[in-house]
């Protein structure tokens, strides 16, 4: 049908206006975030947190790892649309990863997994892949620290 | 489908399409043309604009049709300022316009004109004294919407009008959102400059017009033909013209009872709203606002999720002004007013209008507390967060 | 009604109306509203966009939706004189434009600019020496119309466009009486800017484009919401915008062997008013020209009187450009093409279109040459006079 | 009927556009104009010829006299509908007059007897009636030089 929203995403000129549609997939995740809450502190083994605390989205996103991977990942997050649905998208790619994969996922992989965000919607999806480097640099830390659990 | 965004726009009424019919049919004469199915078209724009006279107080000769109303709002700021370029180069305006004047003063700042955008109260109104201090000799312009559109705030031009009529100022008042809501006498608000919009009073869209007052000096914004005494040249768009004439003459005839029946719908939205969700407010409640607009704040939400929940339910609700939306910044409407700039970007605008019943209003407060507590479930920023 | 004025306005096209409908009736959401059902009014000018873009060759963020076809040239000559600003403050144009172009250049010449009024030849071909002649360093702006609205002549766009391009000039064609008229493709006219109206070639009124090749700089001429890529602010007027696309659609695919029908019906016209008029005499003949337009002068009388006796008799045409009927002086057009004053004010323009059939033309002409000799009974200009 | 023509006079705003429009008494005048032609010479005791010779609208005007009263009137004019229409009331108006009456003819008369004119056609009216001084006083001139006739 050619009246759906997601029409940016199906090549219509960027003039499309000054509003922004999302694709179902996009939609979904909205709908239905994966992963959403908060790891307990005996659970978690990164916590990183995001964005300005004045205004603007925030993103808050904890690891659990075991085994050099991630064993568990909760996010919780003020923002827009496209800023709820790019962290879902984040967390369940890097749910299992080890840390050296996780560590390479990008915005733009974030992005091709949810099938295209709105071009003035692609600083959302950097936002979660920092929380996620934040909280895998949080993790290292504490390892470093000793302070890490087993 | 619950449409509650009227001041974004609204249905074109079936008398204003019966009454565009015609001219988009049969009679598709140019109104400039020298014979007589000519005239046919010249005479329906002349009594869609003695229509329009008749019911909003002037005279026919002092509205110019437009385009959009955001034409309208050019053709007042630009114009006027040209017109009176000689004679001081200071304008006045405040910090809630919409973007129609509100850009409109930027591009004249570029232009070398000075502008003064003034605060505004808590309560969303603009503050009066700051106003008069900002008057000087080099003041030749003050523009002030009449009804805010986020917050439906209203205000007092009569009062503005008595202090620039005596300092021989232009009052300009964008009246877009007022104009079909507020029984509206132009020959008594006092500004020279009104405009208005048909697609926002159940007209059709392309059809808007300026009220200038005779004698206010005005430059015209396009130039071309004597159209519309030389004011916007252009051919007509006849048929938007006579529906726009329609709908507001329909629009005065019933805006006292509708207005009653708006404001006691949207009394009861805003009750139950702050009745049923935790941390909700009304913004401008304290003032004197126009009866279908509701503008609603949410802790710890954001309102472009709000907005998505509530289309993803069949419900049509925006954030702000329809031409900002997907603008990442908050409302500076309700950043003027000193609303937080989180809470401000938890706000959603809720506009009734003539097909509005009241279980359109019990069902969007339903969805609406079911989808603010589905996102604080979300939020980074609840009181449970770590 | 025998219509011959296509070139003032045409009816719009059932199709064009169809098309319309749906946006006037329940898709009468703002297409920049964030909910599907604003989307799907989005979606429409977008759609419409892009099939104008196909029909006429161009990509779709190359156009601008205007009101008219005068807006659309007012933002291109002043949209571009402004941006241009700091380059140079020469603009050249011809002494053949319509209001729309002559009265814009005459205002920016208010505003500081210099302007070049081009002399035409004879034919009412601009004369491409003078043209050259006249840029200069501070050139920045050039301006010619495709067709004349009068005589129909057509201007050498191409071989002006390969002036302009090497000289890093700007370069604005008013096409509004040539799309439709003639198969046009933006990418290889050559100029920069180009404006075409809705209400000229069966499409709604209210509704026009400005071309505006990539790159070309541009200011708005109204601001305020980000709309049209921030170059013309102001809810679209969605239904004119899809009838308006509607018919360039379908001008473009009929346009070939329409123009071969009408081509064929005008010169018969011509060929009998010459035969059957003594003293008559067609202006422009001698160059291409629109195949629908015709200008004519009778030695003796008036072309006011003739437009009243045709109209008296049902028939319709005109004097000149729709906008300046009722201007006492001869047309500028014919003026300039060096027509003496006096067989000037005696001519009409007959503009054929889709309806007119051969009888319309030969009754027309029946109507003309009784109409000619009766007003000759009256002048005091014919030969028997004291 | 609302959408006749000749809304001008029908109390429309002067804004009623750059068009003319005329009431049916001009539109009548100018299909059958009256006393349209002209005077032989030995019938001219008075001709008057005002316009411009290049452009604009001219107008000649023939007079007989007999007895101090206009006799026979006849115009001819190349001009719009409104200078045809007015000469020919104008000369209706005069037919029949003294001279006397005839110089007190003003082009408000003439403007009434039709019923109106658009503004920007009152110039039209002008003309006719300046016409008709122009032959007043080439009559007055010829009585004096003596070569009227008698
Ligand atoms: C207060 C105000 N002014 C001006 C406008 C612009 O009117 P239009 O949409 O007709 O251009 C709007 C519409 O959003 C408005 O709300
Ligand atoms: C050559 C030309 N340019 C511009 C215009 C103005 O177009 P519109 O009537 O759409 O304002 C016209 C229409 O008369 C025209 O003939």
């Amino acid at each position: 049908m050619d009246d759906e929203p997601g029409t940016e995403e199906q090549g219509l000129p960027e003039m499309a206006g000054p509003v922004i549609y999302y694709n179902e997939t996009v939609l979904e995740h909205f709908v239905c975030p994966r992963n959403v809450g908060q790891l307990d502190d005996q659970e978690t083994d990164g916590f990183g947190l995001v964005g300005d605390p004045i205004c603007g989205d925030q993103m808050k996103l904890w690891i659990s790892v075991r085994d050099g991977a991630i064993a568990r990942i909760a996010f919780r997050s003020f923002g827009c649309p496209g800023a709820i649905a790019t962290s879902s998208m984040l967390t369940e790619l890097a749910d299992g990863k080890t840390i050296e994969e996780a560590k390479r996922i990008t915005d733009d992989d974030v992005v091709e997994a949810l099938g295209g965000i709105p071009e003035r919607k692609r600083h959302c999806s950097l936002l979660g892949v920092r929380a996620l480097q934040a909280a895998i640099s949080d993790w290292e830390r504490r390892r470093a620290a000793g302070d890490g659990r087993p | 489908m619950i449409y509650l965004d009227h001041n974004a726009t609204t249905p074109l009424r079936p008398q204003a399409l019966e009454a565009m019919l015609p001219y988009l049919r049969e009679r598709w004469g140019n109104p400039s043309s020298p014979y007589r199915f000519g005239a046919e078209a010249r005479s329906a724009v002349e009594r869609a604009r003695a229509r329009i006279a008749e019911a909003l107080g002037c005279q026919p000769a002092e509205l110019v049709f437009c385009g959009s109303g955001t034409e309208a709002d050019n053709l007042a700021l630009r114009g006027a300022a040209q017109a009176l370029r000689g004679r001081g180069n200071h304008i006045v305006t405040t910090a809630i316009e919409h973007h129609a004047v509100w850009h409109t003063c930027q591009a004249l700042e570029r232009e070398g004109f000075r502008v003064s955008y003034l605060p505004v109260r808590p309560d969303g109104v603009v503050d009066l004294d700051a106003l008069t201090a900002s008057l000087c000799p080099e003041t030749i312009l003050v523009s002030v919407m009449h009804a805010n559109n986020e917050t439906g705030v209203i205000q007092p031009v009569e009062r503005i009008a008595a202090l620039t009529r005596e300092r021989g100022i232009v009052l300009h008042t964008d009246a877009v959102q007022s104009a079909g809501k507020l029984p509206l006498r132009l020959d008594r608000l006092g500004a020279d400059l009104v405009a208005f919009s048909g697609h926002k009073l159940y007209g059709p869209k392309g059809a808007a017009a300026l009220y200038a007052r005779q004698g206010t000096p005005l430059a015209p914004l396009i130039t071309g033909g004597d159209h519309e005494r030389g004011l916007r040249a252009g051919t007509e768009h006849v048929a938007g013209i006579v529906g726009f004439a329609e709908a507001v003459a329909l629009a005065s005839a019933e805006v006292e009872a509708e207005a009653q029946r708006l404001g006691t719908m949207r009394d009861r939205l805003e009750r139950q709203v702050v009745a049923a969700i935790p941390d909700a407010a009304v913004n401008g409640a304290a003032a004197p606002r126009v009866p279908n607009t509701s503008s609603l704040s949410f802790r710890g939400i954001d309102g472009e999720s709000i907005v998505l929940g509530l289309d993803l339910r069949g419900i049509c609700v925006s954030t702000g002004s329809a031409c900002s939306t997907g603008d990442p910044e908050p409302s500076h409407v309700l950043l003027a007013m000193g609303v937080p700039a989180r809470t401000a970007q938890g706000s959603i605008r809720v506009s009734l209008g003539r097909e509005t019943r009241t279980d359109h209003v019990d069902a969007t407060v339903q969805a609406l507390a079911d989808i603010v507590e589905r996102l604080r479930g979300i939020s980074s920023l609840g009181g449970e967060a770590a």
